[in-house]
């Protein structure tokens, strides 16, 4: 059952708005909470990352120089098509009022995630060939750490937009409706976001 | 802005990203060209995927602010290593 | 009490209590023992009235807990309970059990208890916390067993709600993570990681999902506010504990072998800890300030926000004092650690234990609160008992802080027991205050024993249903 | 429901109150938070297995298993039929009344332990007593390279100092 709410407000609503617009974010503020739960692990977990590195400089400047950058860029470029694809959907079903439409871009969404899961497992993949783990190094547990964090949480993106696209192409969402369309958006394009921080801190910074 | 300008701007901000490293350029002014890349990438995700350009109130201010913080942590992190 | 079946709750709650004041006494026994070391040598050396100090303490605490479900299931499910005659049979199986365990504890050589009791078919005893005889965590599995499927067959069959569900998940993860007590390999750090998803996947994880389902639980009654809003809010809570807490257990896997990310992975979630149990004292105030009704029983009220705000200072704030690598470095294993276990201890789960018991103990005597003068007794006991808890956290605190320079930071490190000598004056204050507590416990139990008239309802809203009984 | 703020108002409690309100404005559904909480816990719950997993991987080369003898075993098994953890801590972990062990056998070898436990207890009047456990010279042997065992895992360099 959804209820609407101000409720942890104390008095009520004051009167009359001046200017025009929602005071809330699309989607329900349970996933909002949750998306901010876990931007706060992000922005510790970064500056933790900065400040080890600010203690062994040479060791990260020297370690990084064996991250594979082209396909870290070409992840960013996935998420962020991603991410474009899953705004569209929400457009194409809120705002034109087309399902089909929607699941398709979902469908593309999700297509490029899981580029991104595939590109990142080739990564993976040679770092672990060249004897690369977490006990390597400060770098190197930093490296694994955040990037494998985040990518559990592309594979729970991906979850949740395979979810929404079976939802969408039964029609469930309609303009005005679509809470769950939107919070599971707000979700993806979280994981987004955090990769932009990601990949130039990790991948290009020195 | 539209999700479709602010995402072919995110692909140039991206390629700018990319050229930054493949140029091994380092030190202080490589560094503010890619919080500066990095915080204008994460607020046109924040206002036009996400949908909170509309929005007023805190909720706007609230993850921008979140990549404010977080890059200027870094700066802070990344100046304090120049020092050392 | 709207279901005769919960009265099974009351015999729960009353051992819960007397087992209580057992732990308190063997805690003065041993405050004295650190500045007396000879006290009471060698009838009861100090390693046993550790033993039974922190075993009581386990004990009495499930035995709230299973109180607690046994009145709050047939409610929320509004239904019987299944089997009342199973729960008062587990309840003197326990009972028994428990206290013959004690008394093997006090009258046995340990390695002598461990011989008859079968340690050599499985060795399992001699870790903190985990010290039961074999025949006794087998006990305590099978007595969870039958109280979870006598009151998961009674939420089967009735209303389910957030609020029991979540009780549920907690107490299943609960017998679930004791079964990791049986597993004692002789890799010594082994054991200690998994004798980790005994301990601190109980205290910050599955029992705070109890801990907050009591909670919500008397927030609705007390507060009569709409369920709907404390079971959504209750929901955010526990998810930022799990969050937090799950990978939080790596703030224990610094020092004992284990690789070292577990230092950044431990210090970066545990430093989060704190959050949930931020929110949780803000949850339980909001909610106490937007009552609809003046529930007649101040008492449970001021316990319920008690909790909140001595869990949120115990296992919040003296958590993360102490949680980071860097300064876990120095801190792991002294008297800091002594001062974050009593709080935190006593602010989550001893108080809200005593939440519902405030709350749950008249209903179950058939009224709906205490008399006037039973309830400022207790609210004497709730403060005198809680104050000095803070009071032997900040002695302890001192010690740790002091001990911590000497023996740990020093450029000159003394021995341990040339520094305990230094700090004994820390606890004698400390065995001071624990006195006062004792005194707080004993008026506790004399506010049983008050007699008076009835405290009168005030409602503050009319119109609103009998509380506990809406839905939103 | 959206609570619309006002502008100029001045910064009162009723203003503070609104913008609270603001924040809390929009959907906010128990179906939702609930979802949230299963899959953040069963998230959560993975990526701790998949670190569990990773830890067991890298015990070998810490945890000093090369050197886990039978005796070693059977010493840690008077450790516990003992309750020494009961006074003691060991690698920090145990009760806080009695000096750590985990690295007592670099700070005294094994004949100062051996002699220690065997006199006990000093009864020293008002000082902290240990019991006498009456162990047998194999046993006594045997406790002795569980701490030497304990003693040579891989800590991350705790404790700080010899004095534990």
């Amino acid at each position: 059952m959804r209820t609407t709410l101000s409720e942890l407000a104390p008095l009520p609503a004051p009167p009359a708005s001046v200017a025009a617009g929602p005071t809330h974010p699309p989607g329900d503020l349970a996933v909002w909470f949750f998306i901010l739960a876990e931007l706060l692990v992000f922005a510790v977990f970064f500056a933790a990352y900065a400040f080890a590195r600010a203690h062994d400089v040479a060791l990260f400047n020297a370690m990084q120089e064996q991250l594979d950058r082209p396909g870290g860029a070409l992840n960013t470029v996935l998420l962020i098509t991603a991410s474009w694809c899953v705004a569209r959907a929400v457009q194409a079903v809120c705002e034109q009022n087309h399902a089909a439409l929607g699941a398709r871009w979902l469908a593309g969404g999700i297509a490029c995630g899981g580029g991104f899961l595939i590109v990142k497992c080739i990564e993976y993949a040679d770092k672990f060939a060249a004897g690369i783990n977490l006990s390597t190094n400060t770098f190197w547990m930093f490296y694994l750490s955040l990037t494998f964090f985040h990518f559990m949480h592309v594979i729970l993106g991906m979850v949740i937009l395979a979810v929404l696209w079976a939802q969408t192409r039964r029609g469930i969402y309609t303009p005005g409706h679509a809470n769950g369309l939107e919070s599971g958006a707000a979700y993806w394009h979280m994981v987004d976001l955090v990769w932009i921080v990601l990949f130039p801190l990790v991948y290009v910074m020195r | 802005m539209s999700a479709d300008k602010s995402f072919a701007l995110l692909l140039a901000a991206t390629a700018a990203t990319f050229l930054i490293g493949e140029t091994g350029a380092a030190g202080g002014g490589a560094l503010a060209g890619l919080l500066i890349l990095m915080f204008a990438k994460g607020r046109l995700v924040v206002l036009d995927f996400m949908g909170l350009r509309a929005v007023r109130g805190y909720w706007r201010l609230l993850l921008p602010g979140w990549l404010l913080l977080v890059a200027l942590l870094i700066a802070i992190a990344f100046r304090a290593a120049q020092s050392n | 009490m709207q279901y005769k079946s919960q009265a099974v709750a009351k015999p729960y709650f009353i051992a819960a209590i007397g087992l209580f004041v057992g732990q308190i006494l063997f805690g003065l026994i041993m405050g004295l023992q650190y500045v007396i070391g000879d006290f009471l040598f060698p009838a009861i050396p100090f390693n046993i009235a550790r033993m039974v100090h922190t075993n009581l303490l386990i004990v009495w605490l499930l035995f709230g807990f299973m109180g607690a479900a046994y009145y709050m299931i047939p409610e929320e499910s509004e239904t019987e309970l299944h089997s009342p005659g199973l729960a008062l049979a587990l309840f003197w199986i326990f009972l028994i059990a428990g206290a013959l365990t004690i008394v093997g504890y006090l009258l046995l050589p340990y390695a002598r208890l461990a011989e008859l009791t079968g340690n050599d078919i499985l060795a399992t005893m001699g870790r903190e916390f985990l010290e039961q005889p074999l025949i006794t965590k087998v006990g305590i599995v099978i007595v969870a067993l039958g109280f979870l499927y006598n009151v998961s067959l009674t939420v089967l069959k009735g209303r389910k709600t957030s609020i029991s569900l979540i009780l549920m998940l907690g107490l299943w993860g609960l017998a679930v993570f004791f079964l990791f007590s049986f597993y004692n390999p002789e890799n010594l750090v082994k054991d200690k990681f998994y004798w980790w998803w005994v301990v601190h996947l109980w205290v910050e994880g599955v029992w705070e999902l109890i801990l907050g389902a009591l909670l919500a639980f008397v927030l609705i009654k007390v507060t009569g506010v709409d369920r709907e809003v404390i079971e959504k809010w209750l929901y955010v809570i526990i998810t930022l504990t799990l969050i937090t807490g799950i990978v939080g257990t790596g703030h224990h896997y610094f020092w004992i072998g284990t690789p070292g990310y577990w230092q950044w992975w431990g210090s970066i979630f545990s430093a989060l800890e704190p959050i949930p149990f931020f929110a949780m004292t803000i949850f339980a105030f909001n909610m106490v300030n937007r009552r609809r009704r003046d529930h007649p029983n101040r008492a449970a009220t001021l316990w319920a926000l008690g909790t909140g705000v001595m869990s949120f200072l115990g296992a919040g704030v003296w958590g993360f004092l102490h949680t980071l690598a860097p300064v876990n470095y120095y801190t792991h294993g002294t008297q800091i650690t002594a001062a974050h276990g009593h709080m935190a201890f006593y602010g989550a789960y001893v108080m809200v234990v005593l939440t519902i018991i405030s709350y749950a103990m008249p209903v179950l005597r058939g009224r709906a609160a205490n008399s006037n003068r039973a309830q400022v007794v207790e609210m004497w006991s709730f403060w005198l008992m809680t104050i000095s808890m803070v009071f032997i956290t900040l002695f302890l605190t001192a010690a740790g802080i002091l001990q911590v320079w000497l023996q740990r930071f020093s450029s000159t490190p003394q021995p341990f027991m040339v520094v305990q000598e230094q700090i004994s004056m820390f606890y004698w204050m400390r065995e001071v205050t624990g006195v006062i507590f004792l005194l707080g416990l004993a008026i506790y139990v004399a506010s049983f024993f008050m007699k008076g008239e009835a405290a009168a309802s005030v409602s503050t809203t009319s119109g609103r249903g009998e509380i506990g009984t809406q839905t939103a | 429901m959206q609570a619309p703020r006002t502008h100029h108002a001045p910064l009162t409690a009723a203003r503070s109150a609104s913008l609270l309100g603001d924040f809390m404005s929009g959907t906010f559904s128990k179906s939702m938070a609930r979802n949230v909480f299963y899959g953040g816990t069963a998230f959560f719950v993975l990526l701790f297995l998949a670190l569990t997993f990773d830890t067991q991987g890298a015990l070998p080369k810490r945890d000093n298993r090369d050197k886990l003898t039978p005796a070693v075993a059977a010493g840690k098994k008077i450790w516990e039929v003992n309750n020494c953890i009961g006074c003691h801590t060991l690698l920090g972990e145990g009760a806080y009344f009695a000096p750590e062990l985990g690295n007592v056998y670099k700070r005294r070898g094994p004949d100062f332990i051996k002699a220690w436990i065997q006199n006990q207890p000093t009864k020293v009047p008002g000082r902290r007593q240990m019991p006498q456990f009456n162990l047998t010279d194999k046993q006594l042997d045997d406790l002795v390279q569980f701490l030497k065992y304990t003693s040579e895992i891989d800590t991350n360099n705790w404790p700080p100092n010899i004095e534990g």
